[in-house]
């Protein structure tokens, strides 16, 4: 169990990807009961992991893959945070695309590489060398496409190919960063940051923006973002998927890696490359806020969104003080949380009302009051509001910024939320307080079986979204779990 | 016995029994997918020292066969590929409509290849080696000329003269040291102006046949017009022979003789191979010329290689990224041309624009493709990814930024003309109504499954890292030499 | 004993979360109106008998917060309490025939528990938690009726809401920083202090309390927002929702270390605003606005007081108890006035002038006449104000007075023969009840002097501005003088208009940039496609490969002899 | 490589000289000419040329080294069989031309 509890984590969406790809369309009882029972399994060995790994264990499994480079599966308090998020996150997504495609074509295929995206989501996590990241980052980046491309309209395929381009050029410039830093180091383990004495400063500079530049389309750091507003043309389960977890997540979760992991704060202040990435991180949230501002369309409102708020996460890590850190990790768990509940709640919206546009949003919360209480609790969380997740990342953000002598962030911020509001607020206020268009028939929310399947996940995300808030100081709260990530580690 | 020589023999046993046999020859192909497959692994399995004098005579005439790690990994992947492509032809005739008795022509040839491929990649006499080179050319202008007659003479007079100016080479040669060892060259080789003369007309003549840009003409139309099991034999076989010898020639007989500068003419043309087939790839709108200037493109990386293998001193990263990417190639590109062939036959037609529909009709035959798509691209896990890697941390190592920068360019314009392919798939079908969104599912699975296999075994390449980088240095020209080292010709 | 009494502090703010849980219920929300005087009671119970500085840790809750009642807190709590717990008596009556009284009841419910964990939470985590909630959730309660005006007034009041929020967020995070990271509001109030905080921190947080009390100019939201709401929202808006922002600067407020910038600057906000807010209610032509005007005026009193405070850097213990107290009885006497605004046109002939007497008193009282409770409080609030300050709250009385005097003017009238309710005038009079003696029970106890101390006759002689309104009014009246009709909001209608313009061009900006960047631009042609062919062509002849073997034989010699 | 005239004029050299100038000749001749038949005859001149080569220079000093002559035969029985190939492919592609020509011609009967 010690070695094999990482491989199991990967193991297991195999089988169900296995399953899914197998089963033939029909069967989509079997299919639904392979992709949640394995949801489900994992969660358990999730627990398991979560009590084991606070208790100070750490699981590792590694076999040579290339000599001299190892692949290293290595469930550290770090990757079992990410791995936490995804695969809770991932159980709620499953119960939701299996209600919001019911019976729709070419389920086999998406849930099949759904599947290989959680694999590949939880590899990333895992991921205890430089290389062995970069197999699943690939793996993520293919398992994706299909995803996004999977409506096959033209809209689809152009964003597929956005993606791709944007997300391959990211990789290899990725790739060429870490190889170049290999050959001078030699193979990069997480778990024991290489000696970086005696590089040039240029050379490591330069390496730094290779990888961080590469990393940073997943991020979605501005310019580097243009893919994500695309991805929109993806059905909602993928981009949940998408903005809460797997792709930017990942990106971001990289970055943080890069620099405690790999460089180290001590080299990335040595460098002064972190106030540069912060401010870059700063310049993207802001620009992602006021382009959300400009979108008219709910979907492309939350992406831009999503490409203001994961830079939080860039902006923690790279103000390197203790608070920072913390604020960084949390928000990744936080932000996740509550833009899963957005975009699962905008799904619904679009699946039961045909919702699309945010001037169709009038009267929503009259006709399905539970989605957009849910989809109120995630907005207000963006805008950072109390007693919401979203609050605390913000605050540690701010108290970080400080330390780090940074309090121009704090006006960052401050900004941030107050364009969130703005383009968060005339949301709820149509949904609430605006009457319904007089020809949209009248729904019941919950009727059926699959209804509490489309709704009541985003019900779940947005109250564990609040209890992450309120509850922020229990043991295995987010905000805990990123403490016990920050004081194992990065706060020498 | 050993299975040196059976490699070779059995292929032309088999080619003897197909003629004779006719029509119902073709049957032959399921003894012969296991029965080769099982001695290419015996062969890979083999101690390390493993070299075989053929008839007892020593050298000069003696044919001294020797599998090293590249011939190891070169025959496994031969026999996997031509046992799959085989064994697909058996479900899928290649055949014109009305020229049924083309598929009769097709299982001698392909054992021709198979022997003259085995033999050539055993072989360490540059002589035999032209042998070899001439059968399997032979081979593969007949199969070409399945297709397109008129591509295929092409193919011929072109390969035609790449062999007369490898065997001008030999001759001088033969003319300078009076042997034709591979390993006995080496050990006498000078850089004298015969020599190089020699060396050049031999690389130039073998450049045709490994269809290394600017030398690729005579490929795209011959590939493109060939029935896809040819196809995938040909893009995936025939221009390694080329590749293969052209690494003994450089690396081994006349190490000692070529200097950086030449070695950068050969990575300089592997380098505007890649770029120029990509270029080319990208601008076909039909599928299976794309997929030949693919191939263009991947020889490129092939001798792209050859400066990084020959610029460190202990090239092992290297060298092994160079083979692994000649089998992951072979691997992918028959798999594509394979699964190609099934998707334009399903669509009849052959523009990319046509696949629409595809994804939904014919998922395992487009995953087949997409596998391949991975692994040509060079993204993880794969061989394509393995080798790449391998090529692309030496080329850094090396400070060779330039090749570093192709490796990477070349995978992102992969990427763009492949992936267009792929994604034409997934688009609906072209010109069809709401209701007919949709194609019916045009073909069984058992078609799918060979490239299915090939493609698979691409990926699962990417796993096995490791233990392919072992067996590729095998006998590695850089390694310590253990070979059997032959008393000279009294 | 005391130990379950503590218990006391979590329940004032569970108990009406519940309260609102239930709310949502399906079925139960419309009945829950019925049980809106519940929610308060814990609270009262807390401020009557919870033991005080004793804290109470929430572990695991925000960010291991915890609760806290001081002595001003105390008065703070019970008065919200009473005011919340006679305004729910109210609104059980008023909103009897409303249409959504179920998201009242939710609202009402959370805003109140807001409301009381302000003057309870123990760290300044738990405190912004609580000031969001009483500040945000109180929007749907000021657009409870819909009507246009309504939801005009809860834009502007949200906008405002959130800027102070931000506002406020920003500072304590710079204090928290200055206190080295930690939260309790002692540890954050002391550090606002240090000469090491950053000086913003200061500035920020009067900023944004001073928007949630309405501190001159960042008033605008109060005059429309409170007067928008039904008749008991805005009587808790007025009477306990302000003075969230009046605690947040006696909790915060470094008093005791002169910080001279900020004093004098909270001083002469503050007291303009008592001027200027009066003389414009004077303008109103709505009873309630004129209602929200004197607010603004009134906590322009407590503020400025604060600022000279502050600047003087006067010991807390001088100062809070005074506030405390004149909040207490502005709170009370507010909300029953603004009851009173409810009653009126239900009250027929003889009732009316019955309520009229009634809130005559209660305003005279704010206005300071002698013997009044207000006129305690106010010579409470004389001490630590300072001569200036003393001589200018004297001096309020004139223009409070006017302002009342409009109020009663201006209040509607009724159809004659309508009786009150029992269940509204119960509350009004409950209330105004309680503003006339709880500060005279409490004077004591609060500032340690007895209440009949001081020189009744030099009380009397101070009232001269009194005596002036007095016969100002009169001889407005006989002249038929009228007062000029301002809008409500003063400079709101002039702000929007600038912003709404700023915003359209802002847009326009935006957009013109966006499409600069994301013109579709014209795809590049390949123009070298044909090029590329005629290559390629060349490529495959048999002449061009002969003479490529050539070349390539001749470079592989010519570059090995390099 | 400056080779004494009584050398370039032994026999082997002789050989070799020739069979360069036929290499040469032919190389000239593939690259002029376009159809496959007149390229193939371009093709079999330098073959003949190489082999040339191959017998006059790998004779060595007393011409009884068996191992050139081995190679020009296995050269000259591949070459036959390519020319044989070669020409075979030339002759179905000029009948496949005859064939469809007519049927380009007239458009009534279009060849099966």
């Amino acid at each position: 169990m010690m070695t094999f509890a990482p491989l199991l984590l990967v193991f297991l969406p195999l089988v169900a990807a296995g399953v899914s790809f197998a089963l033939p369309e029909r069967l989509s009882a079997w299919r639904n009961a392979a992709n949640l029972g394995v949801a489900f399994t994992k969660l358990l060995v999730v627990a398991y992991l979560l009590n084991a790994t606070e208790a100070g264990l750490v699981f590792e499994w590694r076999y040579e893959f290339l000599p001299g480079h190892d692949f290293v599966l290595r469930l550290d308090r770090l990757a079992l945070l990410f791995v936490t998020l995804s695969v809770f996150l991932w159980l709620l997504t499953t119960i939701y695309a299996i209600a919001y495609f019911d019976r729709g074509p070419n389920l086999p295929r998406f849930f099949g590489f759904f599947n290989l995206c959680v694999l590949a989501a939880t590899g990333v996590a895992m991921s205890g060398t430089a290389i062995t990241f970069f197999l699943f980052y690939e793996l993520l980046t293919l398992a994706t496409w299909p995803l996004v491309a999977h409506k096959g309209d033209d809209k689809s395929l152009r964003a597929g190919r956005i993606y791709l381009s944007y997300t391959l050029a990211g990789s290899v410039a990725f790739l060429a960063g870490i190889l170049w830093l290999q050959s001078l180091v030699g193979a990069i383990e997480f778990a024991a940051p290489p000696d970086l004495t005696g590089i040039p400063a240029l050379t490591l500079t330069l390496i730094f923006i290779l990888c961080i530049g590469g990393l940073g389309v997943k991020a979605a750091i501005f310019p580097l973002h243009g893919w994500l507003p695309e991805a929109m043309a993806a059905p909602a389960p993928v981009s949940a998927l998408l903005h809460a977890v797997a792709v930017v997540k990942a990106g971001a979760f990289a970055i943080v890696r890069m620099i405690y992991d790999v460089y180290g704060i001590g080299t990335v202040a040595e460098l002064g490359l972190g106030v540069p990435l912060a401010a870059l991180a700063s310049v993207t949230i802001l620009y992602g806020s006021v382009r959300a501002l400009m979108q008219s369309d709910l979907k492309k409102r939350l992406a831009y969104s999503t490409v203001s708020q994961v830079s939080y996460i860039i902006l923690g890590a790279s103000l390197i003080g203790p608070y920072a850190v913390i604020g960084g990790l949390v928000h990744l768990v936080h932000q996740g949380i509550m833009k899963i509940t957005l975009f699962m709640c905008a799904g619904a919206l679009a699946n039961r009302m045909g919702i699309k546009a945010i001037a169709d949003l009038d009267g929503a919360g009259r006709l399905m009051p539970v989605t957009m209480a849910a989809f109120s609790v995630g907005a207000l969380g963006m805008i950072g509001l109390p007693p919401v997740a979203g609050f605390i990342s913000k605050w540690y953000l701010g108290i970080g910024a400080l330390q780090s002598d940074a309090a121009w962030v704090v006006a960052v911020l401050a900004g941030s939320s107050l364009l969130n509001a703005a383009y968060f607020l005339p949301l709820l206020y149509r949904a609430w307080l605006l009457p319904p268009p007089p020809d949209r028939p009248a729904i019941r929310e919950l009727a059926t079986t699959r209804d509490r399947m489309l709704i009541l996940p985003a019900a779940v995300t947005a109250l564990v979204a609040l209890g992450a808030g309120i509850f922020a100081s229990l043991p295995f709260s987010p905000l805990g779990w990123a403490t016990l990530i920050a004081e194992g580690g990065y706060l020498r | 016995m050993s299975p040196l020589d059976l490699l070779m023999a059995a292929p032309l046993g088999f080619m003897a029994a197909a003629l004779m046999l006719g029509p119902s020859g073709r049957w032959l192909i399921l003894l012969a997918a296991p029965l080769m497959a099982g001695l290419a692994l015996w062969l890979a399995l083999l101690p390390p020292d493993a070299a075989y004098l053929v008839g007892q005579w020593d050298l000069p005439l003696g044919i001294l066969l020797r599998a090293d790690g590249v011939a190891r990994l070169m025959i496994l992947a031969t026999a996997l590929v031509i046992g799959a492509v085989g064994l697909h032809a058996l479900a899928e005739p290649p055949e014109k409509p009305g020229h049924a008795a083309q598929a009769e022509t097709f299982w001698p040839l392909v054992y021709l290849m198979w022997a003259g491929a085995n033999a050539g990649f055993l072989t360490t006499d540059l002589f035999n080696l032209y042998v070899t080179l001439e059968m399997v050319s032979l081979a593969a202008v007949a199969l070409a000329a399945m297709g397109s007659l008129a591509a295929a003479l092409r193919y011929f007079m072109i390969a035609l003269l790449g062999s007369l100016a490898y065997l001008l080479g030999v001759a001088l040669t033969v003319a300078r040291y009076d042997t034709v060892d591979v390993i006995l060259l080496a050990q006498v080789a000078e850089a004298d102006l015969a020599t190089l003369l020699a060396l050049g007309l031999m690389t130039a003549g073998l450049l045709i046949k490994a269809a290394l840009f600017p030398m690729h003409g005579w490929l795209p139309p011959a590939h493109a017009a060939a029935p896809a099991p040819a196809s995938a034999l040909l893009s995936a076989i025939a221009v390694k022979l080329g590749f293969v010898i052209l690494v003994r020639l450089w690396f081994e007989a006349f190490a000692a003789v070529t200097g950086p500068a030449a070695l950068h003419v050969l990575g300089g043309l592997g380098a505007a191979a890649v770029i120029y087939g990509s270029i080319q790839a990208m601008r076909q709108d039909r599928l299976k010329p794309l997929v030949a200037y693919s191939t263009v493109a991947q020889v490129g990386y092939l001798f792209l290689a050859f400066p990084l293998v020959a610029g460190t001193v202990e090239p092992s990263g290297a060298w092994a990224g160079m083979t692994l990417h000649g089998v992951a190639h072979m691997l992918a590109k028959a798999a594509m041309f394979l699964a190609a062939g099934l998707m334009l036959k399903a669509v009849a037609g052959d523009r990319i624009a046509d696949l629409g529909g595809l994804a939904q009709a014919m998922p395992l035959t487009v995953t087949a493709f997409g596998l391949a798509v991975v692994s040509l691209m060079g993204l993880p896990p794969s061989g394509g990814f393995t080798a790449k890697f391998l090529l692309l941390s030496a080329a850094i190592e090396q400070g060779a930024f330039l090749y570093a920068g192709v490796l990477v360019i070349g995978g992102l314009l992969a990427a763009v003309y492949l992936f267009r392919a792929l994604s034409a798939c997934f688009a609906p079908l072209a010109g069809a109504g709401p209701d007919t969104a949709s194609r019916g599912p045009v073909t069984g699975g058992v078609q799918a499954v060979a490239p299915l296999a090939l493609a698979g075994l691409a990926i699962v390449m990417g796993f096995a890292g490791t233990a392919l980088v072992d067996v590729s240095a095998i006998e590695a020209p850089w390694a310590t030499p253990t070979v059997i080292q032959p008393e000279a010709a009294p | 004993m005391t130990a379950d009494l503590t218990l006391l502090l979590p329940l004032t703010v569970l108990w009406p979360m519940l309260l609102a849980g239930l709310a949502l219920l399906p079925g139960w929300g419309p009945r829950m109106v019925m049980f809106l005087p519940l929610g308060p009671l814990p609270a009262l119970a807390a401020a009557l008998f919870a033991p005080r500085d004793t804290p109470v840790a929430l572990p695991g809750v925000l960010l291991d917060g915890g609760l806290e009642l001081t002595a001003t807190g105390a008065i703070f709590l019970g008065g919200a309490a009473v005011l919340w717990f006679w305004a729910g008596v109210y609104a059980a009556d008023y909103l009897r025939r409303d249409s959504r009284p179920a998201a009242f009841a939710l609202f009402w419910n959370l805003v109140l528990a807001g409301n009381l964990g302000v003057v309870i939470a123990a760290d300044i985590v738990s405190f912004y938690v609580f000031f969001a909630q009483v500040s945000l959730l109180a929007y749907p309660l000021v657009i409870h009726d819909r009507k246009p005006a309504s939801m005009r007034a809860g834009t502007v009041y949200l906008v405002l809401a959130v800027l102070g929020e931000v506002a406020i967020l920003v500072g304590l995070m710079l204090a928290s920083h200055g206190a080295g990271g930690a939260i309790g509001i002692e540890a954050v109030r002391a550090a606002l202090a240090l000469p090491s905080t950053h000086p913003a921190a200061l500035g920020l947080l009067i900023a944004g309390f001073g928007i949630k009390a309405g501190l001159m100019p960042l008033h605008v939201w109060l005059p429309v927002a409170h007067p928008a709401a039904p008749v008991p929202a805005s009587a808790v808006l007025s009477g306990a929702i302000v003075k969230a922002g009046i605690f947040g600067m006696v909790a915060l407020l470094p008093l005791g270390t002169p910080a001279a910038v900020a004093g004098n600057l909270l001083t002469i906000l503050g007291f303009s605003g008592l001027f200027l807010a009066a003389l414009l209610a004077v303008g109103q032509a709505g009873a309630k606005s004129v209602l929200a005007y004197s607010t603004v005026s009134q906590m322009g009193l407590v503020m400025g007081v604060l600022g000279v405070a502050l600047a003087a850097g006067s010991a807390p213990a001088t100062v809070l108890p005074a506030v405390a107290l004149f909040a207490l009885h502005h709170g009370l006497a507010k909300g029953a006035l603004f009851l009173g605004v409810g009653l009126a046109p239900l009250c027929g002939r003889g009732w009316r002038w019955g309520l009229m007497a009634v809130l005559a008193v209660l305003g005279l009282s704010l206005v300071g006449m002698p013997l009044l409770a207000g006129a305690l409080v106010k010579s409470a609030m004389k001490d630590p104000a300072g001569a200036l300050g003393a001589t200018l709250i004297g001096l309020s009385a004139l223009t409070t007075a006017l302002a009342m005097a409009r109020y009663l003017a201006v209040l509607p009238t009724a159809k004659p023969r309508r009786r009150p309710p029992l269940l509204m005038a119960l509350p009004f009079l409950a209330l105004a009840g309680a503003a006339l003696w709880l500060p005279w029970l409490l004077y004591a106890d609060v500032t340690g002097k007895s209440p009949l101390a001081a020189d009744l006759a030099s009380k009397l002689a101070e009232a001269w501005p009194l005596g002036l309104a007095v016969l100002l009014i009169a001889g407005a009246v006989a002249v038929g003088l009228k007062p000029p009709t301002l809008p409500e909001g003063d400079a709101l209608g002039p702000v929007q208009r600038r912003a709404a313009a700023l915003t359209a061009a802002a847009r326009a900006a935006l957009r013109a940039g966006s499409r600069s960047l994301h013109r579709s631009r014209p795809k590049p042609q390949i123009v070298i496609g044909e090029d590329l062919d005629r290559i390629e062509d060349i490529f495959r002849e048999g002449a061009a490969a002969a003479i490529l073997v050539l070349a390539i034989t001749g470079a592989v010699v010519a570059a090995s002899l390099i | 490589m400056d080779l004494p005239l009584p050398v370039l004029l032994s026999t082997g050299h002789l050989y070799a000289v020739t069979g360069a100038a036929l290499v040469g000749l032919g190389l000239y001749a593939f690259i002029t000419l376009r159809h496959p038949l007149r390229q193939l005859l371009a093709v079999n001149v330098v073959g003949a040329g190489i082999f040339l080569i191959l017998g006059g220079l790998g004779r060595g000093p007393d011409a009884t080294d068996p191992f050139p002559q081995a190679l020009v035969i296995t050269g000259i029985v591949v070459a036959v069989a390519l020319t044989a190939f070669g020409a075979a492919m030339i002759v179905r592609q000029a009948q496949t031309r005859a064939a469809a020509k007519p049927a380009a011609d007239d458009n009534e009967n279009p060849a099966p």
